[in-house]
């Protein structure tokens, strides 16, 4: 899928042969998911903006010791703050509390400010910090972290078919979708516009199950018979144990820290 | 579609996660270590729709065709959806992981529910009553999920309740085009290749009466 | 003018540093058949696809039906009148029925559903494909689906077909039958094809891709480079010998 | 005996009333390279699919390595000893890494993995295909996608290969590697290709399957029956007017 996400818009450099890897892509993946996943719980019950921004810096930190392409992250971000930004928007105005300034007559509330400024920067934090604590990291990589953190092996072989098959069927759309473009198809807001798309989508599924009964075949043919092999090279080595509890230790600081805050008032 | 990290209710978060789970649990208990290849390519066509961009009025979305999944997998529409939003969360910041279990919830329920309920109309031989019917699924299936968002939001607190209602209304011309998309892929499928649409235990009959047909005709080619 | 296609000095490389196409200029002038010859990855699918406007080229000028081509919707209107056949009939025909997809190239350029019917009928009967109308486009075998494309794209009444490797995995019969409908056919157009036996049958014109750049190829030439050939130099000599 | 394979009367249909293979027999000697050439849809690949146990014949028996095969037991014990190469090399390449694939197989054979990964060595190292071993095969050009195809094959030792059309959209030196190691290789094979340059090459014998039946075609013949044969019979038939 690496391919396709380098067509579509590629998260990190990812080179064949023996990439250069960045001081986070250093560390055992297994470290890696598990400190993405409780920073993400850690941040998101984080109650004050001071430390959510917190958070928010540590993020930022951390893309500094990866190789992430800084203009792609940006607009990743950008996109997905355009996501939220209406509710964002329409927060202060829905929340009960102290007015502060109004707008067309309907009063902002400070509560409910605080409240939007607050999501947006958790949001913010806790995708920077995945992208970043990930980068480098590929799909397949990924199948294999999972599978030796003892997600259900079921669920593991049915990503890394999908991962496999997103790029086969990503090309098999295109060329399709080049084909109706050459017959003088342009996508308009008709009937026939959304026919030919479920059309294309239909054939697409029609293929896919047809290559997929062929791969079982291919796979009866190799002596299959119930179990898929898992060769991986990881290896957990005392550093990534260091970076494991550093990681635990301050993210757990900063949740304490928010909490005694609170509690101080 | 998909909510972002840092907006819901930790109950909410906790409860999406808990139900999610649920979900995951009973969809890989159907799913048949000789079923996942199936699954899997099949996982990845659906992968494929969310990078499919249509035009709606003068902007464009991209597809979902959660409702055609519901259609074609079933139960194990829910771990080959979880999937997907895992991958999207990861590789393309999408929504976020604390919220992987509300929105896998909140998109996979609906197409379990819509493959449930429409299942045996557009099992039908008739193409364009199963285009009917598959396009119903697939309009229903996104109503279906953007209520599921909505209410995800209002139980987060009462001051989501306007957002929660712009979300439902506006993915109205989103449901339609959904619909229409999914009755002409459905369309497509009853004609092409009706097997796809067919639930479980008549695909087994299906290839039952075949060899029951290929041993008749070796017998009758004995016979001869 | 009689030149209905003029690229000139195109360049084009997939990535930065890479170069498919050097400069690459050609005609297309009327009621000519040209042909495309070169080796695997020379750049003639590339070239063609920048032609009708899928791929933006590097540099160079694109001129058709004496128009310079530059916009999408300048190329959109190009499509409209450019029938490209692309290399695999599995990507072309996507429509459940043949009826449907004959239909979709018209329904694309205005045409009423009616209007849009009368056209499919009157190509099927004209490539004498009439029995195949009703038929489900993914059951066709492999030479019936590579000549209902090439219906599909004469419904769309182009100036100009464009035809990449359009034998590829037909049999002798159906390769017979294509060869005869190209023959019969008023449109100029542009072929790629390896196969040295079909280029001599069709083409009026052929030149190679090679290394980026293009040699014009004489047409004696040509036919001297392929395996079939001292059997009809043969051929011809016995005949002469009469 | 020295006959490997034996397919004996073999019928097949698809759906009732159609007969792709009409009692169709075979044998596959030792040493052998058999190539099955025919025309688009007559049946090459459906035999290939009846004779690894895919696809039950309506009738006929199959016997392999001296041994009837009829239970789904034998059949994925001939697996186990014929390595079947498919067409398309996508469907054949399902593990996510070069080596995962590669020791699929003989995992699957009991295989310890420490065994397993010896034996991708050394096959990767057989088809001086060592720099591939750590990638991702979606990320392998296609004809690199075929030579790893055929290693995962080799990977399990078979006594028999099976290819089906193993040259579709290799270039010229990808091909030339495959020739060169399937010419090297000691196994008894049996390929299917449209191809008949790459049938001279390797082929000890060759038979054709047309209309479900099969013919046998001596060597002569058979490079008689490529592309030039048009001429050639021309040819033959101008001489005869002499
Ligand atoms: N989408 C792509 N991305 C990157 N490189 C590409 C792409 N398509 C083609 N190429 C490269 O560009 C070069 C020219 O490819 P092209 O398909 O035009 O060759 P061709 O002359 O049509 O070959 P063939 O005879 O095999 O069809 C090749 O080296 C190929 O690897
Ligand atoms: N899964 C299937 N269901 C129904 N019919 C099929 C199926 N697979 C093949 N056929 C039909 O059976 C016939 C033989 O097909 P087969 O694939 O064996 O031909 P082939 O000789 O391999 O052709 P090619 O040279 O095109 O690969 C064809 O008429 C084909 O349409
Ligand atoms: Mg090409
Ligand atoms: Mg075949």
């Amino acid at each position: 899928m690496s391919h396709l996400f380098g067509h579509d818009q590629p998260l990190s450099v990812q080179g064949s042969g023996s990439p250069a890897v960045s001081f986070v892509g250093s560390f055992d993946p297994r470290v890696r998911v598990v400190a993405a996943g409780l920073f993400a719980i850690m941040v998101v019950s984080l109650h004050q903006i001071e430390f959510a921004l917190g958070a928010f810096v540590l993020a930022i930190g951390t893309v500094f010791l990866t190789d992430l392409p800084l203009r792609l992250t940006l607009k990743r971000m950008a996109a997905m703050d355009g996501f939220i930004i209406v509710m964002l928007v329409m927060l202060p105005f829905t929340t009960p509390g102290t007015p502060m300034f109004s707008v067309f007559g309907a009063d902002a509330s400070q509560e409910g400010l605080h409240h939007a400024i607050l999501i947006g920067i958790r949001a913010n934090a806790v995708v920077l910090m995945m992208l970043s604590l990930l980068s480098g990291l590929t799909p397949v990589a990924l199948g294999h972290t999972l599978y030796r953190l003892r997600c259900p092996a079921a669920l593991v072989h049915l990503m890394m078919f999908t991962v496999r098959y997103i790029s086969v069927l990503h090309d098999e759309y295109h060329r399709l979708r080049m084909a109706m473009k050459l017959r003088g198809f342009k996508a308009r807001n008709t009937i026939h516009t959304y026919r030919s798309f479920g059309y294309l989508f239909g054939m697409l599924l029609v293929r896919s199950l047809e290559r997929a009964e062929r791969v079982l075949e291919a796979m009866k043919c190799r002596g299959f018979s119930g179990h898929f092999p898992m060769i991986d090279q990881l290896m957990f080595r005392p550093r990534d144990g260091v970076l494991a509890v550093a990681f635990f230790l301050l993210v757990t600081i900063l949740v304490l820290m928010d909490r005694v805050y609170v509690f101080a008032y | 579609m998909h909510i972002v990290d840092g907006a819901l209710a930790p109950e909410v978060l906790i409860g999406g996660g808990v139900l999610a789970v649920a979900g995951l649990g009973l969809g890989l208990r159907k799913l048949p270590i000789d079923k996942i290849p199936a699954t899997g390519v099949l996982s990845a066509t659906f992968f494929v729709a969310s990078l499919i961009h249509v035009p709606v009025g003068p902007s464009s979305v991209h597809l979902i065709m959660s409702g055609l999944a519901g259609l074609v997998l079933g139960w194990t529409a829910f771990p080959a959806l979880f999937v997907g939003l895992l991958l999207q969360a990861i590789f393309f910041g999408f929504g976020g992981l604390t919220v992987l279990g509300v929105n896998t919830v909140n998109i996979a329920f609906p197409a379990v529910i819509a493959g449930f309920v429409f299942r045996s109309m557009v099992s039908r031989r008739n193409p364009v009553a199963a285009a009917v019917w598959g396009g119903l699924a697939g309009a229903s299936s996104i109503a279906l999920t953007t209520l599921f968002v909505a209410v995800s939001l209002m139980l987060s607190g009462d001051a989501f309740a306007p957002a929660a209602k712009l979300v439902f209304f506006a993915h109205i011309p989103i449901m339609i085009v959904e619909g229409l998309i999914s009755a002409a892929a459905v369309y497509l499928i009853v004609k092409v290749k009706p097997e796809l649409l067919m639930p479980e235990d008549h695909v087994a009959g299906f290839e039952l009466s075949a060899s029951a047909v290929n041993t008749k005709q070796a017998s009758e080619v004995n016979n001869g | 003018m009689s030149s209905l296609i003029n690229l000139n000095d195109i360049s084009y490389g997939y990535r930065a540093g890479q170069s498919v196409l050097d400069r690459v200029s050609l005609t297309l002038n009327k009621e000519e058949r040209l042909f495309i010859a070169g080796p695997n990855g020379a750049g003639k699918s590339t070239l063609l696809r920048i032609l009708v406007g899928l791929i933006k080229p590097n540099g160079g000028e694109i001129h058709a039906f004496g128009k310079a081509c530059v916009t999408d919707a300048d190329f959109h209107d190009l499509r409209c009148r450019v029938g490209f056949i692309v290399q695999d009939p599995d990507d072309q025909l996507f429509c459940p029925t043949v009826v449907e997809d004959i239909a979709f190239g018209p329904l694309n350029l205005g045409a009423s559903r009616e209007e849009a019917l009368a056209i499919v009928d009157e190509v099927l009967d004209q490539l004498h494909l009439k029995h195949l109308r009703e038929r489900i486009t993914h059951e066709l075998s492999g030479g019936e689906k590579r000549l209902v494309s090439v219906a599909a794209v004469l419904a769309m009444k182009p100036d100009v077909l464009l035809l990449d490797e359009p034998t590829n995995a037909l049999d002798e019969e159906n390769m017979q039958r294509l060869e005869e409908i190209l023959l019969e056919l008023p449109q100029a157009m542009i072929l790629i094809s390896h196969d040295p036996h079909f280029r001599r049958k069709l083409a009026t014109r052929t030149i190679e891709l090679r290394g980026g750049k293009i040699n014009e190829v004489a047409m004696k030439k040509c036919t001297a480079s392929d395996k079939s050939n001292r059997e009809s130099e043969t051929h011809v000599q016995s005949l002469a010998t009469f």
